[in-house]
């Protein structure tokens, strides 16, 4: 099981998602996610969002652990 | 170099992060703080059929979400790269989240150095990394409703100034 | 644009007139301030028959004569001249006069603007022009003798550099 | 008569020089005050040096008139 997190307006499209999820990639993860929840689904595949493996920008097949803590950012609007 | 990163609901004061840097080291010469204040508007495009128009719409407060663990990493990343640049001896990074009404404080950065085109240019690198790299979300409230902010494509362009050379 | 020019035997609180520049106006997003500092050493430059080295030389203190009426009409100009360029909500331009201690404040330049860059760079010009146009002449006091500063070279190119292009 | 304000270095050399003078130019002025006072001249002389008529950087064969104030200005180093 992987641990998933979704900021800024992603937040808003997750509101029904679960917190967990069983996935070997953020790119499975995602193919998963768009299957149950195609408006989310829509929103992870903007080329902009990036995602995170434990606080760690990472490519998207990047190899997934028990545990794994997954983060979809959109474009950051800090400052 | 000292570093200070720091983020906080509360508000912070200038004054005290002033006399922290002037007083780190007698070399200091040149201290440049940047403040960044909550603006009672956001400019917004109205995209058009034709055109392409910009509205300045008021706003009743705005909210800054982050991503606890990661951001301070990435602040941390962002001052050592400011740090390998440029001979700085001392720098503080504050960032607010939480709700935020008009007029208060958002972000401080603060550069000490000996001389004052490292302060300035450093100071700037250091908000152009943290907008666009940084994991802040900022959003808005107007009549009840929010609204996430889109990034800026000219926050995007101000940081990329600092990859083409070190003295461009 | 609001414009405030002091020229100051006495010691400026860098806290009350950041509060003043941020208050000027709901629209103003950005503050940036810069503040020159007393060191307690000057570089010199020794030059030799063969080379021309560069060392450190401690200070007892710092003494900043000016010419009164000149110096204020300059400074004026200065101003007038970033707010033609940028557009800014408010400008502080504080500079001491007489003897100064290492650590004690010189200098300061205030602005504040909507945006971040115009704040940075009006800030960066004001400062560029006042060290290479303003009346003000800095001599230095080591082991009871007083010796006049050199003009920098440097100051002169980084004034230069704005009168190439706006945008450069 | 004109009245002489001498600044920075320019100070250290000027000691000994009167407060008025009768010239009809700051060039006129410089030249009488480099043949009385030759450390004084070579200072004035030195192409970094400038001149102000009633506290306007002017150029050396602006007219001056009865009370003009001229300032003999070395290279600034403010800030």
């Amino acid at each position: 099981m992987i641990n998933l997190l979704f900021f800024g307006r992603l937040g808003d499209f997750a509101k029904a998602v679960p917190s967990t999820l069983e996935a070997s990639t953020p790119a499975e993860a995602r193919e998963l996610l768009a299957a149950d929840f195609p408006d989310l689904g829509r929103e992870l595949y903007e080329p902009q969002v990036l995602v995170s493996v434990n606080k760690m920008i990472v490519p998207w097949d990047q190899p997934l652990f028990e545990g794994s803590e997954v983060a979809f950012l959109p474009p950051v609007t800090g400052g | 170099m000292t570093s200070r990163i720091r983020i906080q609901q509360q508000d912070f004061d200038l004054a005290e992060e002033y006399e922290l840097l002037r007083q780190t080291d007698s070399a200091v010469g040149a201290v440049v703080t940047f403040s960044g204040l909550v603006r009672d508007f956001e400019v917004e495009a109205d995209v058009g059929v034709e055109d392409v128009t910009c509205a300045k719409k008021s706003i009743d407060s705005l909210s800054l979400q982050h991503y606890p663990g990661m951001t301070e990493k990435l602040l941390e990343a962002i001052v050592e790269q400011a740090n390998t640049r440029w001979n700085l001896i001392a720098t503080t990074v504050i960032h607010r989240v939480g709700d935020l009404a008009p007029r208060e404080q958002i972000v401080l950065v603060g550069v000490a150095s000996q001389h004052r085109a490292e302060a300035f240019e450093a100071a700037q690198f250091l908000m152009d990394y943290l907008k666009t790299q940084a994991t802040f979300w900022k959003s808005i409230r107007r009549d009840n409703q929010q609204q996430w902010i889109h990034s800026k494509a000219s926050d995007k362009q101000a940081a990329e100034r600092w990859s083409r050379s070190k003295d461009e």
